[in-house]
């Protein structure tokens, strides 16, 4: 009993060297923990997985630096998805610094999967208008690629006019935009629409999830990792999650032993 | 002001952009006051040797500093001038500020001997043509020692004051979550549930589902009646402020 | 690889330049669209002037038949003839448009008030040189009004309001006691300062993040202004490190004359009270040293506060002191529940000078709350009970109700 | 520069963390360098922001001056008289006026976004159908929830009233909700203030020590 009660009393600064100890091995071990994936982001990989080479996917990234941590793996996590699978990715950043995030991946995957050429992007006002305008046609707010080549000397590009050329748009955001996306990309021209945003954004979107505007989303690094996991692919996300669910279940210990410390106290005084 | 929300009319919006921008003016003098009285209780500590007067000081050189940067560009040329410049200001100041506040002693002594300072560090800025003052444009925000002294103290030392929360919340979490009673059993279970949220395990998915719940449904009503509560204490405390029944901010308790 | 393989495709530019530059003989010949009809402008309600609204129907091939409009392109000429310069830029679908601009002279797209103007619509197809116009509607001026029609409602609650906290007031002042139940965070006040006179260690007052405009502070300074009253009359130390220099003037004076009125005067010191720097996380540090240092016997911390709660919250802890919070910051107060020995949960905040001063003054403004929060109530339960049973009987009037809290500012 | 920069704030780093042994000399110069510095910082700052470019280029160099940023300015000189304990009393002026137009601009607009605007969103329809008519059931569930916990929040709220009989229930059933809602609210941020730390051990392993994995 004593050495029971004694839990209840625990310096915090055995909380603390147990809790940076096991973060450091963590980020270093090399263990692999498995993740219990999501109906939400299972559907986007089947989606994905489900398509013949050379098909379409349009990636719109709509986050800034501040957002980076958590969605910067999604974003990985589905291009390699999409290369691999030899699917052709067209771009749009539609958010302030998105373009620059879009670029840094792009630079980062096509490093480790020697894709021949990249683009890269400014940003554009008026995101509604563009949503719809693409609607009607990719040419109308985007003559041309960043890099000025116009689209129709592309061949990838050569017979993709609107949405109903590509088989889905994946939005990685971590704003408003989605909400754009949303009643004027999807509501409009009801394409597939599938979701990546930040863990406190993801509850506000299950709604859309229920009324089967959105058939995915994926839940900030909680749901990258669930996709790399189902890719085959860890990366970024899981070295972070496990960081995370580590630190998350050394918090949960230590709860769990201040309880048994109270209630043997108790019962004791009892 | 109350009135002015219900006038939109250009006039109005004008009266709010004057009276924000005499809070601001305001605001200006308080800084002053502010520093003033940093520097004084800074100061204060260190005369009387109080405990940990040292780091007293390493407060007003760091503050000293940092405000000699931003008030100065550095060009080409040599950077030790610049420096011995900092310190026999630093000395100066330190003689003034000693004057100005000794309760005993000889202030005139020290005043006198901050003047010979200021003289020193006066005839280094104008002889020494490598560095200049500039009070009207604001080229020191870009002076490479206040860039630097940004880039890595203060940031580092923001992210890791903030970084510190990691612990705190591991330790409050340990200490607090008890099933004491009805109320701190709740506690506990509601954070346990969302904290086992990505487990794996078969529980796991339930664990998202519920934890997706309980944010949205009675997170939100509490944090709505909250925030209504919240709404209607503003309100009665400005209107009795405006009313005059409350005084306490003017010390009528 | 191949060139055609894996492309990767990262298209964007400028609309209006791309526009100029697509490919016409490429494209397919569009047909115009119908164009724009009923368009009508009007200055918009209840702004501050410098602005119009546009409202229309939307053309016949905007999401029907030939479907062949992108946008609506807004027009706008200072004459009947012309020349129409283009002022915005609305999505097809759209049937309304707000062409406004700040009240200040030098702003881009600055619109005068009083100033005759004529607007058109164009639909827009992704051919740029095919668009068809609408009839021009104008003239129209745009001006500011002197009140908010779309705020009566707030207006009349906020008289009632007024009336019923003057009115408890008067009742109070009659000398009628009103009842008002007790808060454990109020009544640790009293017993927290007669703790840290016993030990002889001093109390610590923080005052948040907040500066002079947030009301949560205002609060902070009444409270502030009861605890020192009583601190000078246990002659016990008061410590109040400040964020703001404001908020420390502020303090300052607040302390200062409690200690008038508690008649000690002398026992006063100008550095009690004092700035330490406007860098949030290093204020937090000087504070946290400030606790470990004099181990005050108790913390009270009163005002807004942000990711520092639980940072202060736990160092007190450490220091083993007695620790009152109260916040309106929504997010920071589990932390404060969880740490700290008592909280008071946003509107307690508020209602704690009242309660710490006992005067009937200010309890009467209590129970004028309390009356605003059953009116809520009862207005919310018969809103729902109207929308949920009486459907189909006179949803405008429903609507209405509803509408009557819904208001955009 | 780079390399003595990165090597400073990482001392600056570990000096912060050893706060949580215990306080200590490192953790005291770290602290007295953080205030120092950043109060000098803000002082500058605020001095081109706003005593330069708000009031000076504002009010005294502009070809349009703004005569009316002399009232302020008045006002806080009136604020400096503080410092003569004098005519100290002078100094609750600008201070009465702060705090009073800080009342009136303030009270309205919390109304309307906290009370009134809250209050319309609670009147909802407790029947959630989906667009063929169903009912959903566990969305009927939730705006019921809902519902009784914006209620016994409100009650709990209540300050002239003994929460006594069902008042006091329903008081209790509030305080419940409350209880839930910090308990998951800090669930909630674990996670974020967890990345925080991952971000500064990147820091110190990767910048710093060339840690890599």
């Amino acid at each position: 009993m004593q050495l029971l009660e004694r839990f209840m009393k625990l310096d915090r600064r055995w909380v603390y060297l147990f809790l940076v100890t096991v973060c450091v091995i963590a980020y270093y071990a090399d263990f692999s923990l498995p993740t219990i994936v999501e109906k939400e982001t299972r559907s986007i990989y089947e989606f994905l997985d489900s398509l013949p080479p050379g098909e379409r996917i349009f990636v719109a990234i709509d986050y800034d630096p501040s957002n980076q941590a958590e969605l910067h793996p999604m974003t990985y996590a589905l291009m390699e998805h999409a290369f691999r699978k030899k699917l052709r990715v067209i771009f749009t950043a539609l958010s302030q610094n998105g373009p620059g995030m879009a670029d840094q991946a792009i630079k980062d995957i096509t490093d480790s999967v020697k894709v021949e050429r990249t683009y890269n992007g400014v940003t554009f006002a008026g995101r509604e208008i563009v949503i719809t305008a693409m609607g009607q046609d990719f040419r109308i707010p985007f003559p041309a690629d960043y890099y000025g080549v116009p689209l129709d000397s592309i061949p990838m590009m050569k017979d993709a006019h609107n949405y109903d050329d590509i088989a889905i748009l994946v939005d990685i955001s971590g704003g408003n935009i989605t909400d754009a996306w949303i009643s004027y990309g999807q509501g409009k021209f009801d394409f597939p629409l599938a979701l990546g945003l930040t863990g406190v954004m993801t509850a506000q979107y299950y709604p859309f999830l229920q009324s089967k505007q959105v058939m995915g989303i994926m839940g900030g690094l909680l749901g990258a990792a669930q996709y790399e996991d189902m890719t085959d692919n860890p990366g970024l996300a899981k070295d972070g999650m496990r960081v995370q669910l580590m630190a998350h279940l050394v918090i949960i210990l230590f709860i769990i032993i201040g309880n048994i410390g109270y209630f043997a106290a108790r019962k004791k005084h009892k | 002001m109350v009135v002015q929300y219900f006038v939109p009319h250009e006039q109005s919006e004008h009266a709010k952009e004057f009276l924000l921008d005499w809070i601001i003016v305001i605001g200006i003098f308080a800084l002053a006051l502010g520093i003033w009285s940093l520097i004084s209780v800074s100061m204060d500590k260190i005369n009387k040797r109080r405990t940990n007067w040292e780091y007293s000081a390493v407060t007003l050189i760091g503050l000293v500093t940092m405000t000699f940067f931003g008030f100065t560009a550095h060009g080409d040329g040599s950077w030790w001038t610049y420096f011995i410049a900092l310190i026999v200001l630093l000395a100066a100041l330190w003689f003034y500020v000693q004057g100005l506040l000794s309760s005993g002693g000889k202030p005139m002594t020290n005043i006198l001997i901050g003047a010979g300072l200021s003289a020193v560090f006066a005839l280094i800025t104008i002889f020494d043509n490598s560095w200049t003052f500039h009070f009207y444009t604001p080229e020191g925000l870009s002076n490479m020692m206040f860039i630097n002294f940004f880039n890595y103290i203060m940031v580092p030392l923001q992210a890791t004051m903030f970084a510190l929360l990691a612990f705190f919340i591991a330790s409050a979490s340990y200490r607090a979550f008890r099933a004491r009673n009805v109320l701190a059993s709740l506690l506990l279970i509601a954070a346990l549930i969302v904290m086992l949220r990505f487990t794996p395990g078969p529980w796991g998915d339930l664990l998202a589902k519920t934890s997706t719940w309980v944010m949205n449904v009675p997170n939100l009503a509490a944090q709505r009646a909250i925030i209504i509560g919240i709404g209607l204490g503003i309100v009665a405390t400005a209107l009795k402020v405006i009313l005059g029944i409350e005084r306490g901010y003017m010390g009528k308790g | 690889m191949k060139k055609t393989a894996l492309a990767l495709l990262f298209f964007l530019g400028l609309f209006s330049v791309s526009l100029a530059q697509t490919d016409t003989s490429k494209s397919s010949f569009v047909t115009p669209p119908r164009p724009v009809t009923d368009l009508t402008a009007f200055d918009s309600n209840n702004d501050h002037g410098h602005s119009i609204t546009l409202n229309w129907t939307p053309s016949a091939d905007d999401g029907a038949g030939a479907k062949s409009v992108i946008s609506y392109r807004i027009m706008r000429a200072t004459s009947a003839g012309g020349p129409f310069e283009e002022v915005g830029l609305a999505p097809a679908g759209s049937i309304t448009f707000k062409n406004s601009s700040s009240i200040d002279p030098a702003s881009t797209g600055f619109i005068p008030d009083h100033t005759d103007y004529y607007y058109r619509v164009d639909a827009t197809t992704m051919d740029t040189t095919v668009i068809s116009s609408s009839d021009i509607a104008g003239p129209v001026q745009s001006s500011g009004q002197w009140f908010n029609k779309g705020l009566y409602p707030v207006f009349w609650a906020v008289i009632i309001f007024t009336i019923l906290t003057v009115l408890f007031v008067f009742v109070a002042k009659k000398g009628r006691d009103l009842y008002v139940r007790p808060l454990a965070g109020i009544e640790a006040v009293d017993d927290a300062i007669g703790r840290a006179t016993e030990m002889g260690r001093p109390i610590l007052y923080v005052m948040g993040l907040g500066t002079a405009s947030d009301i949560a502070t205002i609060a902070s300074f009444t409270i502030l202004s009861r605890v020192a009253k009583r601190v000078a009359e246990y002659q016990t130390d008061l410590i109040v490190p400040c964020y703001d220099p404001i908020v420390m003037a502020v303090a300052q004076e607040v302390v200062k004359s409690s200690y008038m009125d508690a008649n000690r005067p002398n026992d006063y010191n100008e550095d009690d009270v004092f700035f330490i720097t406007q860098a949030q996380f290093a204020y937090v540090g000087a504070v946290n040293g400030i606790m470990l240092r004099e181990l005050p016997a108790t913390n009270i911390y009163m005002g807004k506060f942000f990711a520092e709660s639980l940072m202060m919250a736990e160092t007190g802890v450490v220091s083993g002191s007695i620790q009152i919070a109260g916040t309106d910051e929504i997010a920071q107060i589990p932390f404060f529940v969880v740490a700290c020995d008592y909280t008071l949960i946003g509107e307690e905040l508020f209602a704690a000078s009242a309660y710490l001063g006992r005067e009937p003054l200010l309890l009467g403004s209590l129970k004028a709350q309390d009356i605003a929060k059953a009116a809520i109530l009862v207005l919310a339960l018969i809103g729902i009970i109207l929308i949920n049973f009486g459907v189909g009987q006179d949803i405008q009037w429903m609507n209405g109700f509803r509408e009557l809290f819904k208001v955009t500012d | 520069m780079e390399l003595f920069g990165i090597w400073i704030a990482a001392l600056l780093t570990l000096g912060i963390y050893s706060f949580l042994y215990k306080d200590n000399p490192v953790y005291k110069a770290t602290e007295a360098i953080f205030v120092g510095v950043s109060a000098g910082y803000w002082a500058v700052v605020y001095y081109f922001d706003n005593i330069y470019k708000k009031f000076w280029e504002g009010a005294v160099t502009s070809d349009n001056p703004d005569y009316w940023m002399y009232g302020g300015a008045v006002l806080g000189l009136l604020f400096l008289t503080r410092l003569f304990p004098k005519i100290g009393w002078i100094s609750r002026w600008p201070l009465a006026f702060i705090v009073g137009a800080t009342a009136g601009l303030y009270m309205v607009i919390y109304f309307v976004t906290n009370a009134m605007n809250q209050t319309a969103s609670t009147i909802m329809d407790i029947v959630a159908r989906n667009a063929a008519g169903e009912i959903l059931w566990m969305d009927t569930l939730g705006t019921l929830v809902i519902l009784v916990g914006v209620v016994t929040g409100l009650v709990y709220f209540f300050f002239s009233k003994e929460h006594k009989g069902v008042f006091g229930t329903a008081a209790k059933v509030g305080t419940w909700f409350l209880m839930i809602t910090f308990g998951a609210s800090f669930g909630y941020t674990v996670m974020s203030r967890m990345s925080l730390f991952i971000g500064r051990m990147d820091f110190l392993m990767s910048d710093w020590l060339h840690i890599i994995k």
